[in-house]
């Protein structure tokens, strides 16, 4: 029902909402993230802690699963070198209701952001650095934490 | 013990992993760091600021007054910046 | 920018992102919705009303795009007799970052169920009859009218 | 002026689709339902209750004091069930 990757390589959106899909499934909500094609970036490279990573993401999978009834979860998380345009992240969410997939899948991404242990390397112009974190990103999985 | 740096943690400390047995004087995540930051160099600069730090203790996000004991990895890094 | 079509056909949504994605896209949100296999259920047969159907998906897309600053959105209905498990609705959104792409395709869903002129009859056991609309929809879409 | 009729609406009153002079005493939606009650039948059986009934004048969800004319397209609907 929970279904954890970290690859390398790119992934099939719609053949994972086909292996996702539970017989009484009415609602599949999706959020695939992209690296930007913007000003001079040319690869953005993913970083992990590999005895952490799916364990975290299995965690915050399973904390959604006590907040919403949920069919199914998918998350599949690309790692090394990215291009701008290339896929690195998909979260994609079955439930009977729409709501509780769309609300699961945006709280599984908040969470993804800040919880999962991934760090970004950006490539501009020939020169590399470390994406900082963005406090944006804090307080939108701390909105999570009332509900 | 484990430790583990990584992003910019890596870079400047200069490694990734290493294996440490416990100083005597090593209670808490604090301790280690204070003694890391003894080596001086690249270390005292990875720590310098703590605000920008964070520790995971056998793997599960941790505060910085986490005790420790000889078989655990600890793993310092900046935030996380997947997704 | 905008895509809408009404058809019989399914529809395949790794191909649907694909065709939206614009070069500065970080985040797709899609919805999908399906026929769910619930005891006598057999079919489902959507009938609308032509001459208002894209207009009316027009309008809601074109109210999204004047709330959020969206890169793309593809509205993709089924009309015809449906069976268990077959895909109804798809809705994808692209943004260049993840919450306007997230509320964007949840509002859009909240007001194709209560704005698209689109009505459900079921069969069940050899008998059709027609889907109620409930009222957990219109409030669903009236909580983005303060917004 | 042209009359659409939608799901059980089409069943009741047995079509999907009417031409229909603008009657003389007819200035606004609720004056055509009344109108088209006073057939009987089926017609009174669709419009018995308007709180389970939409319309939609020239494409545009209306409310039954819109005004009409003879030019327009009408129809009428149930609150609908897509998506």
């Amino acid at each position: 029902m929970i279904a954890i990757r970290i690859q390398t390589g790119d992934f099939d959106i719609a053949a994972e909402i086909a292996k996702l899909d539970a017989e009484n499934t009415g609602a599949v909500a999706t959020f695939t993230g992209k690296v930007r094609k913007e000003g001079d970036l040319t690869a953005l490279t993913l970083e992990h802690y590999p005895q952490m990573t799916e364990r975290e993401i299995a965690r915050i999978a399973g904390d959604a699963q006590t907040r919403w009834p949920l069919l199914g979860v998918t998350i599949v998380h690309r790692i090394g070198r990215l291009l701008p345009g290339d896929k690195i992240v998909l979260v994609a969410v079955a439930a009977q209701h729409r709501h509780a997939a769309f609300e699961a899948c945006a709280f599984l991404m908040d969470y993804l952001k800040t919880r999962a242990p991934f760090w970004k390397q950006e490539e501009r112009g020939g020169k590399t650095q470390w994406v900082e974190a963005r406090e944006s990103d804090d307080r939108a999985a701390g909105r999570w934490r009332d509900k | 013990m484990t430790l583990l740096y990584f992003a910019w943690l890596r870079q400047k400390t200069g490694r990734g992993e290493e294996q440490l047995s416990l100083p005597a004087d090593v209670k808490t995540v604090s301790d280690l760091v204070l003694f890391l930051k003894k080596r001086g160099g690249g270390f005292e600069d990875a720590f310098a600021d703590l605000r920008r730090l964070r520790v995971a203790v056998n793997q599960d996000h941790s505060g910085w007054d986490t005790p420790l004991r000889d078989s655990d990895e600890v793993a310092f890094f900046p935030p996380v910046t997947g997704g």
